[in-house]
């Protein structure tokens, strides 16, 4: 038993933490923040020209078969320096995919732009009637000789704006039972009959409705076999499961202890004194090095070629839930002048606290919402009887 | 023991309603943002009669007790309305209760009706000369506020929405000048004290009111969502996981209604334990309000996240309404603070006066 | 909207309240704890000869006729002074029920002894294999001419070991749906064929199992029709929601402020000026008042003539669930001497909330568990569509 | 990083775990009530070698780390073993590290082997010349406890089972006088203080491991009852009402365990972060035990509150193990002020040493 991250972790984490003191500047920030755009093309490229966009492959892909405590420094020096990855962590589902069951046409064609940082992938599961059904999606695929013309409508296709391709899951049989009729797409942006329309949203990111009227895709895009939709998913969500896994828990913190520092009371002394300052202190930091842990248990897991199923979700139920009541409790500390936004001069912590508790409604929602981990876990990992 | 409202009480919830429902939609609401106050709105109030519904008849008010102005508050609140109803209604109550507030509650009358005005008590002590994030304060003609010894009364001009920190709630708070503007000593000393602490319950009972409806409103707004969005062929109102938190958030909802009106109603009969009910009306219907628009919003799944449904509007309002007077743990300290003055079980929940 | 309980009610509360300072002896409450039998027969009697085991009925019935807000204080006021009265209450539902529904020669038999105060009446509704799916029940009652013959067994038959008479929910019918085939009899329980055994519980409280052997119970103990237990079930229910609306959590309130107020830490200061015990006094009162608010609430709707269904179930979810929160959390700030019980020496609170904590554990499962009870609110409150 | 157990504690955890299941059952839980010490049980832990595994091999240990120990505490924990080995172990820790616990090791290593010796830590300081409430005080033959400037070790004839005040958990806890017996000064001033603290935060671990225990085998429970049980025609565990809360719980086991591992291995290590995650593992794994068991209970409906099923013996230990320290908050801000020295990023979270 061992929870050493290794040498190889911090020594790359030290890198990583150079590279983003460099390209990550405060002008890239506060153009995330105000547009929404959770990506950025320079910085994505900079990465890109490091070999880091996906670092843990093998060299044959283009990978530097980087170690799971490198790959798993590198994501938590990308949150902690608030790095705007949103792009880097879909794309790389999608290359992950196309990796394992695309064809080879498909990755030569998009693996190697993806790596040097010049192509985003969208993902397109979501539509207006299927959230946690996944499955249910009406969007229609019909073959038409070597192509496909695909009508529907996606919601929630986060960077489709600044991504050169979508991936959709659509309906190929409507007769045969959900799950069994859909296939898989990887489908270029720039195709005639899509429309992309901004969803501005709580957290202040921009997302999209993306809207598909006709379009017609050759069969050299689709991704898996006719009417084996399901089982790319399958593969898709393994990689999102990995994947994630937040410091931001942990900015959050630090931002608040610098706050309670500076600050005073009306008294004149410093906030940090203050009782329910130290006891939320406290609070955060302990659920922290659980979500911590919880985190590199799953990765672990996976890095010891395991598939992480019920400790991804575990990792995800506790993280994005403690992350949600965590920014709520800091604001409930800090008082009167907790909520004012980054805009307003003089926001604790530049309104960070503020933004997180908005932010953080998010997280237990995307990627599966805590009641569907909550599902897994039980029905998965305690065997408990199919939920009614 | 009568928890029905009272015939005129009633009458005017129901034209209240009526008004609100038809003009203080959720396009009104966000078209009001950030600044957080509409004009038009606030002068329809003032046309209902309900702005000035505090002020004595003789004002050309309605003598209006607390229960009253809190039994209005709560659809004000629950139509989430960008207009000042509970600081100038906290304001115009105790202008009638202060002896050097009858001069300007006879002018604020006349300015109210024909410029529809606001006024609005600044929450905490001035610091340094000033009243920080004071509710409203963009927008208000009359600050009402505790600077040093004195309870002072600012009749200045406001700096606008445009002077409003952006904030989480869109809330139209401004800092004020405790020293701007033609400036009246209402009460001094103990009086001083005892006077701001006052409006500061009819301002906790008030807001409590206004969270209840909040509560209320983005619980329903839930129960709809859930009634009608459907997931693997059901509607998610169906499942456990999503109908037991909603009936707990039903439960606290009731509760947070129980308590503003009891408080209210205590402030009325005169009763000791109104300090005692209206700490714990605000701190209750803060934590309701929050986790009320909170679930809701969860499930409402990615759209609740969206800035196109309403629930955010909720959401958004709520925390920054519930941290609009203190911090919670100082708020906790001063209601345990008054139950400590108490005579004990009188003030610790076996109710009955 | 007058939230005064009223000038009678406090009136009788006075009265209430010196009766039990007169007639509740620390030595009752000692029995009561050592035997955890929650009933005693000479306060029982008192309470009999003064006319109040019934005193809502009407004055034809042996009542006094008070008003629901006389009633209310007679409840707090028992409550408020650790009154053992699970007798009374389990007694007094199906002294309701029997006026309701029971037959003449029923209501002559049974009502005048029990409000003398020499009669009490256990529950027998729930069996080992039924819990909150009440209508499950086994236990056989077969017709033999004048007379049934009963077989089975009842769980959490609390008092039976004091009792006179029990209320059995039987099965008569077992070919048709289960709600449709119970029959209700109201059984004697000296005789042949019974037997009791106590079950000690958590909270120091004996209940007990009761076994039934080929009973013989004349037709004449029937209660309602044959087939039509499920009727008389629910109008027993109903008086079930509305009798109970503890203070227990006003009592535990007043001790743990007795104990802050005596209580030194170890520099010799007042507990009392400890922040975290203020901050749970402030808590907890809030809780009391809604709890009392809501209970007053359903109350209301009973004296107004409604049925407080809804009402009922949210009083009690919030009540319950908060008496074991507080009971916990008043434990945690008191800290290591908090698990000290009655029989310790120095216990804190005479080991009042040590006990309140175990006590407690009780309250969100019998008259129907949380679950029940938010399924109630949201089917019948909220209108959402039933549970799955 | 590596989660497995290394194959000696797993051989060890294999035996400690076979001894445990056979010998202690629920029955003889139950039977060690109120008095919570079975001579029998520890006789055996002794002579698995377990009680004395954290002794130098000299001294016929095993010179075991606190992870390996902790790996002992869990299953000890999980069967709610009447039997001193958290405070044995903290106690033998100490004395391995302090030059004046050199005789008192030997000597306790002889009579460990021989009478099945019981050692324990008073776990807050002496107040006016007594030891208030010292876990396993009924039965420890020795005494270790700060008493003004001195660190004690007390070798005194326990006063028995019979001293137990009545208690929730029915822990063998007892006051010790700190001036009885044969008193040795281990460390005096800051070293005194010092070496206090390491030994609390070993205690703390081995606790919030022995807690992991108890909260991992109550889910057990919970969920067996919850598959077996049914209700309207199905079992139990089949509604969500029941099946989340038991997802949530086990994401808290899972981190519980996960946690005071991490600060055992860190203790192993000898890195500074030790003191805040021995803080946090016992603060975590106290309200870990504490849900579990409440969950669970719970869902056992009416039985989970007789005293016939087992899961209520869980239920009164996870409390009365929680408080054994201090109050809850005085635990936080001891946390908050060790997070506060530390340098930022590494103790909150970031980990990886």
């Amino acid at each position: 038993m061992d929870f050493n991250t290794g040498e190889r972790g911090e020594l790359f984490r030290r890198e990583v933490r150079e590279f983003f003191a460099e390209h990550l500047t405060d002008e890239v920030r506060q153009r995330v923040r105000e547009t929404g755009t959770v990506h950025d093309w320079k910085l994505h490229r900079a990465l890109g020209e490091k070999g880091w966009l996906a670092a843990s492959w093998p060299v044959e892909y283009g990978g530097q078969e980087r170690e799971a405590s490198e790959m798993a420094a590198f994501y938590e020096e990308a949150a902690l320096a608030g790095a705007p990855f949103d792009g880097l962590l879909t794309t790389l589902i999608i290359a992950n995919t196309i990796r394992h069951v695309g064809s080879d046409e498909q990755k030569r064609e998009i693996i190697p732009p993806i790596l040097r940082g010049e192509v985003l992938v969208a993902l397109g599961y979501s539509e207006p009637g299927s959230g946690s059904d996944v499955a249910s999606v009406r969007m229609r695929a019909v073959r038409d000789g070597d192509e496909w013309v695909i009508d529907g409508e996606k919601v929630f296709t986060t960077l489709a704006h600044e991504s050169q391709y979508v991936i959709l899951l659509t309906r190929t049989d409507p007769e045969v039972s959900k799950h069994a009729g859909l296939t898989m797409f990887l489908v270029p942006l720039d195709l005639p009959g899509i429309e992309i329309r901004p969803i501005h949203t709580l957290g202040g990111e921009r997302t999209n409705s993306t809207f598909y009227a006709g379009v017609r895709v050759h069969d050299r895009w689709r991704v898996g076999e006719v009417n084996g939709g399901w089982d790319v998913m399958g593969v898709a969500l393994t990689f999102e499961r990995t994947v994630t896994g937040g410091k931001e828990t942990v900015r959050l913190l630090e931002r608040f202890v610098e706050w309670a520092r500076e600050a005073t009371d009306a008294d004149g002394r410093p906030r940090l004194e203050e009782a329910p300052v130290r006891e939320a202190i406290a609070r955060t930091a302990i659920r922290n090095e659980v979500s911590y842990l919880l985190a590199q248990r799953a990765n672990w897991v996976a890095a010891s070629g395991g598939l992480p199923g019920v400790e991804g979700s575990q990792s995800r139920l506790f993280y994005t839930t403690r992350f949600q009541r965590t920014a709520s409790e800091l604001m409930d500390v800090i008082g009167p002048e907790a909520v004012l936004d980054h805009n307003a001069e003089g926001a604790p912590a530049s309104g960070h606290i503020e933004h997180a508790h908005r932010h953080s409604q998010v997280g237990t929602i995307y990627g599966g919402t805590s009641e569907i981990q909550r599902g897994i876990i039980a029905r998965r990992g305690l065997k408990l009887p199919s939920a009614r | 023991m009568d928890l029905d409202l009272g015939e005129d009480q009633q009458a005017i919830r129901d034209a209240v309603g009526g008004f609100l429902e038809k003009e203080v939609t959720p396009e009104r609401v966000r078209d009001a943002e950030p600044g957080g106050f509409d004009a038009e709105v606030w002068r329809g109030l003032v046309d209902l009669g309900v702005a000035g519904m505090g002020l004595a008849e003789s004002r050309g008010g309605m003598d209006g007790g607390l229960l009253d102005l809190a039994l209005i508050a709560e659809p004000i609140g629950a139509h989430l309305t960008p207009a000042p109803f509970v600081e100038t209604a906290t304001v115009l109550r105790l202008l009638e209760r202060v002896d050097a507030g009858a001069a300007l509650a006879d002018r604020f009358a006349e300015t109210l009706a024909s410029d529809a005005s606001v006024a609005t008590l600044a929450l905490r002590p001035a610091r340094s000369g000033t009243f920080r994030l004071v509710p409203a304060g963009a927008v208000a003609d009359l600050v009402v506020g505790l600077d040093g010894d004195d309870l002072v009364a600012l009749d200045a001009a406001p700096p606008g929405v445009g002077s409003v920190p952006s904030n989480l709630g869109a809330a139209p708070v401004s800092d004020r000048d405790a020293n701007a503007g033609e400036r009246t000593v209402l009460e001094s000393g103990d009086a001083a004290r005892t006077a701001f602490t006052a409006a500061l319950d009819d301002w906790r009972v008030l807001t409590a009111g206004w969270l209840s409806g909040l509560a209320d409103r983005a619980l329903a707004i839930g129960v709809e969502y859930a009634t009608s969005r459907e997931q693997f062929g059901v509607p998610i109102g169906s499942f456990q996981a999503v109908s037991h938190r909603l009936a707990d958030v039903s439960t606290e909802v009731e509760g947070a209604r129980l308590l503003y009106r009891e408080a209210a109603w205590s402030a009325d009969e005169g009763l000791p334990r109104m300090g005692v009910l209206a700490g714990a009306a605000y701190l209750f219907a803060s934590e309701t309000a929050q986790k009320s628009a909170e679930e809701s919003l969860h499930f409402h799944g990615g759209y609740g996240f969206t800035l196109e449904y309403d629930i955010q509007l909720f959401f958004r309002r709520a925390k920054t309404v519930a941290l609009a007077l203190d911090a919670q743990t100082p708020l906790l300290h001063d209601l345990a603070g008054r139950i400590l003055q108490g005579s004990g079980r009188d003030l610790i929940g076996v109710g009955g006066g």
